[in-house]
């Protein structure tokens, strides 16, 4: 029931977004042209892998707000790496992978300190990640003294830019991602283990769940996903930055909450979030293809998400009536 | 003492951060500087003290910072316009109720989560403050800097006022049955229903306090500064969600007191922020400073009063 | 890091002069040019959109405005938003020099002229034409001018500097210019505070406030940014050391950007300088070089606003270049609230 | 206060023809009862025969769809649970209603904390000594400043009813006051409800404890199906008629018949486990195809043995073994892993995952059984818990797909059962299982357990009800006070001897049960 209630979500919002595209397509020059979908799926496709990430963890009942930092440290230490303006390995064909894999360990790491502060040390998942954001993205900014670093290897900066055939490279990356995420969450006991303890960790423990090491996973798997995302950030942008998604976290938990993921745990779907992104996503580069002044996108932001939350709790409220 | 600081983690912190200071610098223990500390925790103390209502209900709100700087942009378009202090005043109020309200409403009567609701207005109330004060900085009149810096007795006007919300808040939420009832229904809100408690009308009223608070804090940060920016109030939120929880504050409802432990929270993450300017720290240690602090003392607070839900 | 930007310029025009007359000619008249700033956090950046938008608007070309809130991804999809949108132009505030090379690729790529507002970009084969102001050159002008305040009052002043966003190059710019002028005056002032604002007009009270404690003596502070100022006028008041230049006790107080609160100030005689960008001067130069480059025309790739340093001294002269001036003598003609 | 005199037999609450459907089905059909001022009406049936609903409908929860209740002479039509408590309906429900993070005082008067004149605060002195005096008459001993997180099961129970004297209830419903009580604390509590019969209060009963019900009520109504299905004096009853009444039929033998079981091999051995302040040097063995019952009052360590077992608390000396080897490291995972299932007493905190549904309930503690790394094998899953939901004779309309919080209280635990058969246990704890769930499912679990240990399986059963452990074990251990003080092989059960034990040899209060 609870399943094919947040599958009904997901395709909620898969109206939604062609609502959003029937309604903008005609007003907006350039919105419907191919050059500015691949433009939507090339802005989607990091994105998601963050909101991938963050549903596994507001599935266990958690919130990961640090992944924004992931994002920033990881772009340095890894653009560290590889740059050609004194990098550790410029020039060396390990460059890449090297940088590639300490960008992913930074996830691995910073997952690891949210996960055990949470699971371990029992301390409220908000705060928590909120204390280990603020550390980690300062950090960021400590060790690089708040330059950017540029002169990216062109193997790197392909992740980004490159495409084969009509599909972005990023997809090749994030595709499989979001569908391993789905997979684990639908097919595997750990799935089935991140929803028991979303929807009552007494429970789960009492049955033989290993509660804690499940949670862990969540957040490790979370900052992972926030690394896979840096990566296609800095590629992106060639640039490794400090700042970089410092202000992604809204659209983020925007995303993931629009896609029918429960705040409260238990209840979440990689279908859904893929859905919620490709709206916060539509609706981004349409409010940009108007030109709107910055404060009208604001509010337009503001009160699409909430008139999106209030038709789903709409929803939800019938549906429970019936 | 032992008993005090194992009940409030933040104190022991509090002690432990100002030793370290003061052997820093000689100048952090001196009068003048606590009394800096704590004008300077005025507006977060405020905040923090609205937070608190909210959080007790098992709700958060994080359009705080938001409604601080559509308040403060509605009074200052009518101050710059040539409407008097008084007036000025009675709009930062109003608005702070208003919004606070609708968060209420959107919360209590539509039936959606706290958290979504404020992340909404938060984009909502930025994007209208800065298209009021069309994203240029409001200066206001020097009579304003002449309140803000004013003393009543002896006591900077900001510390009166921190001190007035305080207690306030805490005779409220101790000794009046309304305040007895935020506890019962961020406790068990089915339960409180059962009761015969107006469940909705309370969390209704917990949000239109938080906003009128939220908007008081900025009113008294306004009147320190004299001007209103396009950055104001920005990610004030999570100070002040942070100050609530470092003073004892449960995120998950029903837990947590003003007197002392909002106090606690907001002094701590202030002396922090004091401390590292007087003894010159690098300024690109601030932010892991008071990470650092504020893990500390979460973790701490979590295990003193046994593990969230 | 200076020397990078030496260099970048100098391969930029190199490239400019070869490439910079390729995008098809067409009625340079009407059309839609796109504007993307990072942020419009400080009031400098409200001023040049709004110079921007009255010079569009002068030569009747439709504006599309994006604030990319200081993400460079989101600058990014912007940019390219514009270009799928079919924009005649894109005037650019980038984040900083190196992550936007990519967007000014993606317009070449695509043969739409770009020009990069504020902030040049670093070395690269992409080619675009910066109308910049060298921020760290007129920080330093100022320091240096702060300086010699400081050596002429004759005493050894103990400074503070509040610096801007850490994560913010303009903020950066700034504190090190400000440090490389304060470098050669070790005689006459000692750099004591360091306040991190994070561009926060709340923080930099706190911080003033904090620093005027641990140094009750001291003699000269200096804002990465003229919005900062009503921070710094409040903590020296509550202090009862706000006075005038000339009186005894006066503060030095130097900043940055020339707004309407700085002109106030340098009017009144409390502040003693602030660096100034003519902001005027980038608009028409930003729109003019976007028409030159639509018509085919060749374009320097850095068109470079020179600033200066409002001071007492120069005040008559300067400040009809100075856009918080204007700004301020405007609003009191039209007797409009803002200021 | 309610004049005592009032003359009897005047009907205090009056229900005629009440009915209410839900989407068109049925739940309450012409029911009517009265209650009379100073007299019990006792509620019985089995869950789903309507009991909650008509609760609902006295409680103004529900708005009924057809009939008339009147309150004193005064025509009764509750919109809301705070009109019904106003006008001086009070509950006392099976699960708490306090709020554990308030004083006593302030949970006393929730919703009408009185105010200082002309001031808004509250009048502190006023409650203290109101709320003293209530907690005089049920005999807690406590300041009324007491967070209520403080009390004990037992005592919070007393608060439930001072609650209902606080508000000067004409009517208590008391639904399940008893199951988290222990014998002495029961004891208490029946002296109490005589009180406030003798004060002119009138009381509704309900209980799935039947004894109860007929030791306590002066009246009878047998709900079954929505319908009066009996009613009258509760002397003319006895517990098989009454069950007779609820399930409609004749149930020849409440406990399935003792096979001849040959306990086995030792399967789980406790020694020595100690934990202080919990319990201490409890040592046991239950062998294969043994069901060993754990008897004993409220806190006298059964619970907190079992959970310790289990790994889900603390051990701070002694050790487990399971066949022979010891369990280490003690955790709920390991416990798994070495054939241990536990039906936890708190079947919605602990037992369920309410918002999921049946199929991903059942199938929880047995996944690793039914994936290959890591992957589960859907098609292989679904028929094993096709299988398992036969075994318990887990019915629910609407199939897997439900959630579970939306099961009866005995299908949820049948589905608890289900999870943790699945996973083909070697040994069973059972905390409980039969709590506040109804006749017929009792009956099942009772098969299920003797099922159970005819096929191997080693049960420790914790139970309140002495009977059931009478009825079901093969031996029997008695706590008091974190030790075990007796252990009764078949031919020594006596459900006196047990009692005794459990007291520990003081004066028993248990006669007013009987």
């Amino acid at each position: 029931m609870s399943r094919l209630r947040s599958l009904l979500a997901g395709h909620w919002v898969a109206l939604l977004c062609v609502v959003l595209v029937a309604v903008l397509g005609p007003v907006v020059p350039g919105f419907s042209s191919s050059a500015n979908l691949r433009n939507v799926f090339s802005s989607l496709l990091p994105l998601l892998a963050v909101a991938v990430g963050q549903t596994l963890v507001l599935i266990t009942g958690g919130i990961d707000l640090s992944v924004t930092a992931v994002v920033a440290l990881a772009s340095v230490l890894g653009a560290r790496v590889m740059t050609a303006d004194g990098g550790l390995l410029a020039g060396s064909p390990l460059a890449v992978p090297a940088a590639v894999a300490l960008m992913l360990v930074i996830g691995l790491l910073v997952g690891t300190a949210n996960g055990l502060s949470v699971s371990r040390l029992r301390m409220p998942p908000f705060l928590a990640t909120l204390a280990v954001m603020t550390f980690v993205s300062g950090f960021a900014i400590w060790l690089t003294r708040s330059a950017n670093i540029a002169g990216l290897p062109e193997g790197f900066r392909l992740l980004g830019a490159g495409s084969l055939g009509p599909a972005p490279a990023a997809l090749l990356v994030v595709g499989p991602l979001a569908l391993g995420v789905h997979l684990l969450l639908t097919r595997t006991v750990l799935g089935r283990w991140l929803f028991a303890v979303g929807g009552n960790a007494r429970t789960a423990r009492v049955s033989g769940v290993p509660v804690e090491r499940v949670v862990l996973f969540a957040y490790v798997a979370c900052a992972v996903c926030a690394a896979v995302a840096s990566i296609l950030y800095t590629a992106r942008l060639e640039t490794g930055s400090p700042v970089l998604g410092q202000r992604i976290l809204l659209d983020v938990i925007g995303a993931v909450v629009i896609g029918g993921t429960s705040l409260f745990g238990g209840r979440g779907s990689v279908l859904g979030t893929v859905y919620g992104a490709l709206f916060i996503t539509l609706l981004d580069n349409g409010l940009n293809l108007m030109g709107l002044s910055s404060f009208a996108v604001l509010m337009v932001k503001g009160a699409v998400i909430l008139a999106a939350a209030l038709v789903d709790a709409t929803r939800e409220r019938l549906e429970r009536g019936r | 003492m032992t008993r005090l600081v194992t009940r409030w983690p933040a104190l022991g912190l509090l002690v432990l951060v100002m030793a370290g200071f003061s052997l820093g610098s000689p100048r952090f223990l001196e009068v003048p500087n606590l009394v800096n500390i704590a004008v300077q925790s005025a507006s977060l103390g405020i905040l923090a003290t609205g937070m608190t209502f909210v959080l007790l209900t098992a709700g958060i709100d994080l359009s705080v910072g938001s409604l601080m700087f559509v308040s403060a942009a509605l009074a200052g378009k009518l101050v710059v316009g040539g409407g008097s202090l008084p007036a000025a005043f009675a709009v930062v109020v109003v608005a702070g109720l208003i919004g606070g309200a609708l968060n209420g409403i959107a919360v209590t009567r539509l039936g959606i989560k706290p958290f979504v609701v404020t992340l909404s207005t938060l984009y909502i109330g930025r994007g209208f403050a800065l298209w009021l004060t069309e994203t240029r900085a409001l200066n206001l009149p020097d009579s304003l800097l002449t309140v803000g810096s004013a003393r009543l007795a002896g006591i900077p006007v900001p510390v009166v006022a921190v001190a007035l919300v305080l207690v306030g808040a805490h005779l409220t939420l101790e000794r009046t049955a309304f305040g007895r009832h935020l506890y019962a229904v961020g406790a068990d809100p089915e339960a409180a229903r059962r009761a015969g408690l107006p469940v909705r009308r309370l969390i209704l009223s917990a949000y239109a306090l938080c906003g009128l608070l939220a908007a008081l804090g900025g009113a008294v940060a306004v009147a320190q500064l004299g001007a209103v920016s396009p950055t104001f109030g920005r990610d004030r939120e999570f100070a002040a969600i942070s100050a609530a929880v470092l003073g004892g504050v449960s995120l998950f409802g029903g837990r947590g007191s003003v007197l002392p432990g909002v106090l606690l929270g907001a002094l701590l993450m202030q002396t922090v922020e004091n401390g590292l300017v007087i003894v010159n720290a690098d300024p690109y240690l601030y932010p892991m400073v008071l990470a650092a602090v504020i893990f500390v003392a979460v973790l701490l607070d979590s295990h003193v009063r046994g593990t969230h839900p | 890091m200076r020397k990078h930007a030496a260099r970048g310029i100098l391969a930029a025009t190199a490239f400019a002069v070869v490439s910079c007359s390729a995008p098809a000619p067409e009625d340079p008249g009407a059309g839609t040019i796109g504007v993307a700033f990072e942020t419009l956090q400080t009031e400098f950046w409200v001023a040049a959109i709004d110079a921007i938008r009255s010079e569009l608007d002068a030569r009747g070309m439709t504006m599309l405005e994006a604030i990319a809130d200081g993400d460079a991804n989101k600058q990014l999809e912007q940019v390219r938003g514009f270009i799928a949108r079919g924009v005649d132009g894109i005037i650019l505030v980038p984040r900083d020099g190196k992550s936007v090379i990519p967007m000014v690729r993606a317009a070449n790529d695509a043969g739409v002229p770009i020009v990069l507002f504020n902030r040049p970009p670093d070395p690269s084969s992409a080619r675009s034409v910066a109308v910049v102001a060298d921020n760290l050159a007129i920080a330093r002008a100022t320091g240096e001018f702060l300086c010699e305040q400081a050596r002429a009052s004759g005493e050894r002043k103990k400074a503070a500097i509040l610096v801007g966003d850490l994560g913010d190059q303009n903020a950066i710019h700034r504190r090190d210019g400000f440090g490389e002028a304060m470098a050669g005056c070790e005689d006459a002032v000692e750099v004591v505070s360091r306040i991190p604002t994070e561009w926060n007009q709340e923080k930099a009270l706190a911080g003033v406030t904090n620093a005027l404690q641990a140094h009750p003596d001291l003699g000269l502070i200096f804002t990465s940014s003229d919005f900062m100022l009503p921070s710094i006028v409040s903590a020296l008041r509550t202090a009862g050391k706000y006075h005038e230049a000339g009186e005894e006790g006066h503060v030095i107080l130097g900043g940055f950007d020339g707004d309407v609160t700085a002109w106030r100030m340098l009017a009144d005689g409390y502040l003693d300088a602030t660096g100034v960008q003519d902001v005027f001067f980038e608009s028409e130069a930003s729109v003019q070089a976007l028409e030159d480059l639509r018509r085919g025309a060749e374009v320097p790739p850095v068109i470079l606003d020179e600033g200066f340093v409002i001071h007492s001294g120069n005040m008559e002269e300067v400040q009809g270049r100075m856009w918080g001036a204007r700004v301020a003598q405007r609003a009191t003609r039209g007797g409009r609230g803002g200021a | 206060m309610i004049p005592s005199d009032r003359p009897r037999g005047a009907p205090l609450l009056e229900a005629r023809g009440i009915g209410k459907s839900f989407g068109g089905a049925p739940v309450l059909e012409g029911v009517s009862f009265s209650l009379e001022a100073g007299r019990v009406l006792g509620l019985v049936g089995e869950n789903g025969a309507g009991k909650s609903t008509l609760m609902n409908v006295l409680g103004g929860v529900v708005a009924p769809d057809a009939g008339r209740m009147t309150l004193g002479r005064e025509d009764y039509r509750p919109r809301t649970p705070a009109e019904a408590s106003s006008r001086g309906i009070a509950f006392i429900h099976q699960e708490l209603n306090l709020h554990s993070n308030l004083s006593i005082a302030e949970n006393l008067f929730l919703a009408r904390l009185p105010r200082r004149r002309f001031t808004p605060f509250l009048d502190r002195g006023w409650l203290a000594s109101r709320t003293g005096e209530i907690l005089a008459a049920v005999g807690l001993e406590v300041s009324p400043w007491t967070p209520v997180s403080e009390l004990a099961a037992g005592e919070r129970q007393l608060v439930e009813i001072a609650r209902a004297l606080a508000a000067d209830a004409r009517v208590v419903i008391l639904d399940e006051p008893t199951t988290s009580l222990g014998s002495a604390e029961i004891a208490r509590l029946f002296a109490l409800l005589a009180r406030l019969k003798g004060e002119g209060r009138g009381l509704i009963y309900i209980s799935h404890s039947l004894g109860d019900v007929l030791s306590q009520a002066d009246d009878v109504l047998v709900l079954r199906d929505g319908a009066v299905v009996a009613s009258g004096l509760a002397e003319s009853f006895d517990e098989p008629s009454l069950i007779r009444h609820m399930v409609g039929r004749t149930l020849a033998t409440v406990f399935p018949p003792r096979s001849r079981r040959r306990p086995g091999d030792p399967v789980l051995e406790v020694r020595a486990l100690t934990r202080p302040g919990a319990f201490r040097d409890v040592s046991f063995t239950v062998r294969r195809g043994e069901v060993l019952g754990l008897s004993g009052l409220m806190g006298a360590g059964r619970t907190e043995v079992v959970r310790a077992i289990f790994g889900l608390d603390r051990i701070e000396s002694g050790e487990v073994r399971v066949r022979g080897e010891p369990l280490t490291p003690p955790s709920p995972r390991e416990a798994v892993a070495r054939g241990l299932a536990l039906v936890t007493e708190d079947r919605r905190d602990d037992g369920l995952l309410l918002e999921a549904s049946v199929a991903d309930n059942l199938a929880l503690a047995a996944l690793g059984a039914h994936a290959r790394r890591g992957l589960i094998d859907g098609p292989g899953l679904a028929r094993a818990l096709a299988a398992q939901a036969g075994q318990v004779r887990l019915e629910t309309a609407g199939g897997f797909a439900r959630a579970a919080a939306t099961l009866s209280g005995g299908n949820q635990q049948k589905v608890v059962l289900g999870k943790w058969l699945l996973t083909r246990p070697s040994v069973v704890l059972l905390d409980e299982p039969t709590r506040g769930i109804d006749v017929g499912a009792k009956q099942q679990v009772y098969q299920l357990v003797s099922d159970l240990a005819d096929a191997g399986t080693a049960v420790l059963l914790v139970c309140s009800e002495i009977e059931e452990l009478l009825g079901l074990a093969d031996r029997i251990l008695v706590m008091r006070q974190g030790a075990v003080v007796a252990e009764l092989p078949p031919e020594d059960f006596d459900q006196e001897r047990i009692l005794a034990a459990a007291l520990g040899g003081v004066a028993r209060p248990e006669e007013e049960r009987e």
